[in-house]
């Protein structure tokens, strides 16, 4: 080794050393002999994926990010990534990153049929106003809505809530997590009376037993798996029980599987309930002090349009989410039906493996993490399967304490962070408030200095609900922003593409690159992503972490915070409010919503000064004071005191994250539990302190089946989802090579019976055809996922294969999240259809 | 270890580096630590750390933390003298935060 | 190759690229229109050629340079440690996991493979012989210090 | 006591075994002698057909302990879908092709019949308890007979390394072809999955 290389080696090993131990090394020391030019600036950050939340290191030379490392400090992943986190230094480099506004122009002006053609920010702005007060003219604030995101930094989604529901007075905004984790919020919400989990990742830690219901994380939540796997070959005594419709990596390294017919999982819940009360497994005073029992509404639908003869047939279609209040034994008797014979005849498991199971759970000296993310949640019965996992924690007093831990893993960086906890959902508020509510819209209108009765409390369109209005004609101007919902909605073809290429609507796309949703609309915004601004996520565990800017986005691309706020400046609030609030508060009449929603005396309040000094901020130096201080301290308000708080902001830019509440400085980890969270009562053992009782709610509720299942014709079930190498639309792992060559396209994954049967082999090109459309594909008899006959895998991050040209619109009916994982296909060898055709 | 065929760049192959690529058995590890020892005990185990080879020490905080890197010819070598480290009077943890080899 | 690529895509020539390469790309942009439907890409060779690839930085874990078809990772049994855990390199002359790999959660070195690294393959990947879709822009340190150019 | 002794009698006073016991009067030798051989060969030929049947995989599968486990596995490895369409089914790795060796094995599967009459394995998590005896089983057989049914379709003489990536060609050249090892000892579950390797030669 040559000793430049040497020097070089060495001087990268303690440069390494010092980002983890805090050191700043004295510059010669950092810099060894070689001098200046090796000196990387390493920066903390969190990942860009998924929901987990780890902690990374990033290398920064010259204004490139050069290197990125698992961060050894962060408590989340103790310095390991996995394969995409590792990969995080080239997911901004693709070639074609876009670099300046794009919009459909012919001759100079916007013309829905032209070609994407380069123009300046002012034109496509301009363009943007004109449709926006054209649309708002017309036909009001229900015309306009956005899509947003379970990415957006958190002082994204609070600027854009705000410039939705008090600049536009609209609440049709969603964000992509609504195809994502909203079965689990609405779940929280109706049994807690407070969203998001009572326990963390320090329970991994702590359990006896890991029953994954619908996970698979090896694949999905690689680094939280490896905390499982370290737990279950460290502690001999530890189990691990999946539960999943097929085989994969993560029943691979369980010790038991138990493959159901799809749906059925909701019976298996009740027989395992039912099991703990009949084996005299309840903790009685667990129950008698803390528990409510409530029985819900059955027959719901399937949250499809109106007309369709399923929600006709349906009796409570329109009651979706109504409960009555029960009790013990009426609980007791709904569950008794499911016995061991029973559901073992419905699900296809086996009785041995139902009864390993329920004695995991009734066993009271072992430690329970129930763990589940899509498999639960995109379920037309999600909310239900919610409550029924929680049903089964609350009747055996296993909650809140460590390894005791019912826990909604996430997919998006900060579904939790923003989506949730910051209200972009149609229906919600900062803090769990709701739009409907007068008193939290008060509530609001103070701490955004509003004049009262502004907001509107009508709940908005979610996300399906957004693509079939786009689709009618009733929502005109749209701004998608962070997502690629065109490649990741159900059924595309007939309710999402429509909707964009309708002449009645005008579309916007704000992404980093090319993605499918951007090529079919009418403008396309580039946009910084990452490092390339200052930001905060909040992940699956409560933890709100923060990063700064460090380096520049190519071009013009500009982050969304940068695109929201300056899109606001072209608005006066004659133009977006209602003439009566402004006749009753003149004092608002003629201002800009720039100046009304950020230069409001409170998100303008913090100078340029308190930025870090050897850090860029793009958007703090375009508007003038700083922005993410400003938003994030008014965005807090909301929730200190009220079991939400977070620390000051300042505070996250030197740890590695806080768990929320975070009072007097200090991080909560169990919830509701007496000696870890400081708003428990001394002497109470557990608090559930979302509900104005305090206590959690048992709802009753059965099995109903799926809304489509396999008949005659379409004769296999359908199941989507992801792929370790590629995030969702593999928009950025996509243009990795590595990550690319590591999982090169979509397959279809299907049993070698099933695809004998059909004449098939590994490798054949066919058509996956639903009831709504079909697209061409491969088919896989080996490898990672092992299907039982009757059920195909189609992962959906190859643009090239849409997969939800097939899924169908189903979702569940009281969270609207669609179920991506049931529907009905047939496959057939694209050799046999054309020679067929001859 | 000698049939392993590094990959070479082609900027590696002009600036001649194969050429001083390692010999059978030559391997370079080089590492990066960081050591934790109790702040009253911190001068004496910087002084044992100084005395061992390979082991230079870049930096440290009177809390006790101390950034090293360790050069060793091999990988066995890397845990011995973590294990080392370990067993010096006054060290609390060992953090072995970087490691590379050629 | 990259040198050229990469100044072909500094500045404003990245937008043409983007625009050329979306036209190319499908699994990129999608079909053109959406509705199109298109033909399904063969599946890709795995590439088997044992030949280690260079690291974009040194944090960055190796990539498998052979087939992993059938390979056990299970909880009966780990196939790759079969030959990369320190006391089967010998014999079977595969790279020794690194050192890091030794050590839990709070940095403490263990006698064995940390239990956490048992999932080798959430870290390290196969790869295809596919052609990237998209020319990747990322400059490693090693060329940054060199003086290469810097792109945009 | 006083019933076997009836059923005894009942036997011998039986008229078909009366005729099927006494000395033939009628029949010439030559019919006796060629009767025999005839007999002989339709014996022998039913008895290699059963033979031959139960050495088919669909026989083999006709079994839900074959079926549901070992088979399933069997589905997704390359000796059941390749390249070149050359499959290998249940007989061609676990039935001896020699004479004496096949009617050892057969004599031994004949504790399969009593295993799926009993039901010893007819659940998964019972023949999951059980794998890594059979497997020792089958590792035993295969290590005795130096791999027999492996070199049966990949003999070592007709190997080209040159084809064979460097990995396995180095591996083969030092232990394979210097009669180091046999196939088994290093590829183990590449038709079926592993049972617990714990403590077995070259396994973590």
């Amino acid at each position: 080794m040559d000793v430049s290389r040497r020097t070089l080696l060495k001087a990268q090993a303690a440069a390494a050393a010092a980002a983890v131990a805090g050191i700043d090394l004295p510059a010669a020391a950092q810099n060894l002999a070689a001098g200046e030019e090796i000196a990387l600036k390493w920066s903390k950050a969190p990942c860009r994926f998924c929901g987990t939340g780890c902690g990374v290191m990033v290398g920064v030379k010259d204004g490139r990010v050069v290197a990125t490392h698992g961060d050894m400090q962060a408590e989340v992943n103790r310095g390991l990534n996995c394969v995409k986190g590792y990969f995080l230094s080239k997911i901004m480099y693709g070639a074609d990153r876009l670099t300046q506004p794009l919009m459909r122009v012919r001759d100079g002006k916007f013309d829905k049929n032209a070609e994407l053609q380069p123009v300046s920010w002012d034109q496509a702005f301009d363009e943007m106003a004109r449709q926006w007060k054209r649309v708002l003219r017309e036909k009001g604030p229900k015309a306009v809505g956005m899509f947003g995101s379970g990415q957006w930094t958190i002082f994204e989604g609070y600027a854009a809530t705000k410039l939705m529901r008090a600049g536009f007075r609209s609440n049709n905004l969603d964000p992509n997590a609504r195809h994502c984790m909203a079965s689990a919020a609405v779940g929280f919400i109706r049994t807690f009376g407070m969203d998001e989990p009572m326990g963390c990742y320090d329970d991994f830690e702590h359990a006896d037993a890991f029953v994954l219901w619908g996970s698979n994380m090896a694949e999905m939540h690689p680094i939280l798996w490896t905390r499982v796997i370290d737990r279950r070959l460290s502690a001999p005594h530890v189990r691990i029980a999946t539960l999943s419709t097929y085989e994969h990596r993560t029943t691979e390294l369980s010790d038991q599987s138990l493959i159901f017919q799809p749906g059925t999982d909701l019976a298996i819940l009740n027989f395992v309930a039912n099991y703990i009360i009949q084996n005299g497994a309840v903790n009685r005073d667990f129950v008698d002090r803390h528990v409510n029992f409530r029985v819900a509404n059955t027959d719901i639908g399937y949250g499809l349009r109106p007309e369709h003869v399923l929600e006709q047939r349906a009796t409570h279609a329109n009651e979706a989410a109504v409960s009555q209040p029960s009790n013990f034994e009426a609980y007791a008797r709904m569950v008794g039906e499911y016995t061991l014979d029973k559901t073992a005849e419905l699900t296809g498991v086996s009785k041995e493996r139902l009864l390993t199971l329920a004695k995991l759970y009734a066993d009271p000296k072992t430690k329970v993490m129930s763990l589940w993310t899509m498999g639960f949640n995109q379920h037309v019965r999600g909310v239900w399967a919610n409550h029924l996992v929680y049903n089964i924690h609350l009747l055996t007093g296993k909650i809140s304490e460590p390894g005791n831990s019912p826990f909604s893993l996430t997919g998006q960086p900060s579904a939790c962070g923003t989506a949730r906890e910051v209200g972009t959902f149609s229906h919600r508020l900062p803090a769990d408030m709701q739009v409907n509510n007068a008193e939290h819209r008060k509530h609001a209108e103070e701490i955004w200095k509003l004049p009262p009765g502004l907001l509107n409390g009508e709940i908005g369109y979610h996300a399906v609900q957004q693509d079939r209005m786009l689709k009618d004609g009733k929502l005109n101007a749209y701004w998608i922003m962070c997502n690629n919902n065109l490649q990741t909605a159900p059924n595309t073809n007939n309710e999402t593409y429509p909707g964009y290429r309708n002449p009645a609507n005008f579309v916007v796309c704000s992404d980093p690159y090319p993605t499918v949703t951007a090529m079919a609309a009418d403008v396309v915004l580039p946009t910084a992503m990452w490092v390339e601004k200052e930001g905060a996520y909040g992940n699956a565990e409560r933890r709100t972490h923060m990063w700064r800017q460090l380096v520049n986005a190519p071009g013009e691309a500009r982050s969304d915070l940068w695109q929201l706020m300056e899109f606001s400046k072209r608005f006066t609030t004659d133009e977006a409010w209602a003439p009566e609030i402004l006749a009753a508060h003149p004092e608002y009449k003629g201002k800009s919503l720039f100046d009304v929603l950020w230069r409001n005396g409170s998100v303008d309040r913090f100078g340029l000064s308190e930025i870090a000094a050897d850090h860029d901020n793009v958007e703090s130096k375009r508007f003038g004071f700083y922005v993410q201080k400003g938003l994030f301290e008014e965005y807090a308000s909301f929730g200190r005191g009220h079991g939400h708080d977070l620390a000051p902001f300042d505070r996250y830019h030197e740890v590695r994250g806080l768990r929320w509440p975070v009072v007097d400085g200090k991080e909560t980890r169990w919830r509701y539990r007496e000696g870890h969270d400081p708003y428990v009562e001394k002497g109470s053992g557990w608090q559930f302190y979302g509900n104005p009782d305090r206590r959690a709610v048992v709802m009753a509720a059965p099995y109903e089946p799926p809304a489509e299942a396999p008949d005659q014709e379409y004769d296999l079930w359908l199941v989507t989802g992801r792929v370790l190498e590629h995030w969702h639309s593999g928009s950025m792992t996509m243009r990795v090579p590595e990550l690319y060559r590591a999982f090169t396209g979509a397959v279809l994954f299907m049993h070698p019976d099933d695809a004998q049967k059909r004449g098939l082999r590994r490798g054949q090109e066919v058509r996956i055809v639903s009831r709504r459309g079909e697209i061409r594909s491969r088919v896989e008899t080996r490898g990672r996922n092992k299907m039982p006959p009757g059920r195909v895998f189609v992962p959906f991050f190859d643009a090239s294969q849409l997969i939800n040209k097939a899924t169908l619109d189903a979702t569940d009916p009281i969270s609207k999240q669609t179920d991506f994982k049931k529907c009905a296909v047939k496959v057939i060898g694209v050799a046999m259809t054309e020679r067929g055709a001859e | 270890m000698a049939r392993e065929q590094a990959s070479w760049s082609r900027r590696d192959l002009l600036g001649g580096r194969p050429a001083a690529s390692p010999a059978a058995g030559g391997e370079h590890h080089v590492s990066g630590l960081v050591v934790h020892a109790r702040p009253e005990r911190l001068v004496a185990v910087l002084a044992s750390l100084r005395a061992m080879p390979g082991l230079d020490v870049h930096g440290d905080t009177p809390a006790g933390k101390i950034v090293a890197t360790l050069e060793t010819p091999t990988e066995d070598d890397v845990v011995s003298r973590l294990g080392d480290i370990g067993e010096l009077p006054g060290v609390l943890s060992t953090a072995l935060v970087y490691h590379r080899f050629d | 190759m990259r040198r050229l690529l990469l100044s072909a895509c500094a500045g404003a020539t990245c937008l043409v690229a983007g625009a050329l390469f979306a036209q190319e790309a499908p699994r990129l942009t999608g079909p053109e229109p959406f509705t199109k439907e298109t033909p399904a890409p063969p599946m890709q060779r795995q590439v088997t050629d044992d030949v280690r690839r260079k690291r974009n930085y040194p944090d960055q874990p190796p990539l498998i340079p052979h087939a992993i078809e059938g390979y056990a990772l299970d909880l009966n049994a780990n196939k790759c440690l079969a030959c990369h855990a320190r006391k089967f390199t010998e014999q079977s002359q595969a790279p020794m996991i690194s050192v890091t790999h030794y050590q839990d959660r709070e940095g403490n070195t263990l006698g064995g493979v940390s239990p956490r690294r048992y999932s080798c393959l959430a870290c390290h990947v196969p790869q295809t012989a596919a052609k990237p879709l998209v020319p990747n822009t990322f400059v490693d340190m090693d060329a940054l210090v060199e003086r290469e150019p810097r792109g945009r | 006591m006083a019933a076997i002794a009836r059923a005894w009698s009942w036997f011998w006073l039986n008229p078909w075994v009366r005729t099927a016991t006494r000395p033939p009067v009628t029949l010439s030798l030559a019919f006796l002698t060629l009767g025999g051989f005839v007999a002989g060969v339709l014996f022998w030929g039913g008895f290699n057909t059963v033979l031959e049947h139960t050495n088919t995989e669909a026989f083999c599968t006709s079994c839900h302990e074959m079926k549901t486990n070992v088979f399933e596995e069997l589905k997704g490895t390359i000796h059941y879908a390749n390249r070149s369409g050359v499959r290998a089914t249940c007989p061609d790795c676990h039935v001896p092709h020699q004479w004496t060796d096949k009617i050892a094995r057969k004599m031994q599967a004949s504790k399969e019949v009593w295993g799926h009459l009993f039901g010893s394995i007819d659940t998964r998590d019972k023949f999951l308890d059980l794998r890594r005896h059979l497997a020792e089983h089958e590792w035993a057989r295969m290590k005795a007979n130096d791999s027999l049914e492996c070199r049966n379709c990949h003999s070592a003489q007709s190997m080209d390394v040159s084809k064979q990536n460097p990995r396995a060609a180095a591996a083969h050249e030092k232990d394979l072809f210097t009669g180091q090892k046999t196939c088994i000892d290093c590829h183990k579950g590449i038709a079926h999955k592993l049972p617990n390797m714990q403590g077995v030669p070259g396994w973590q």
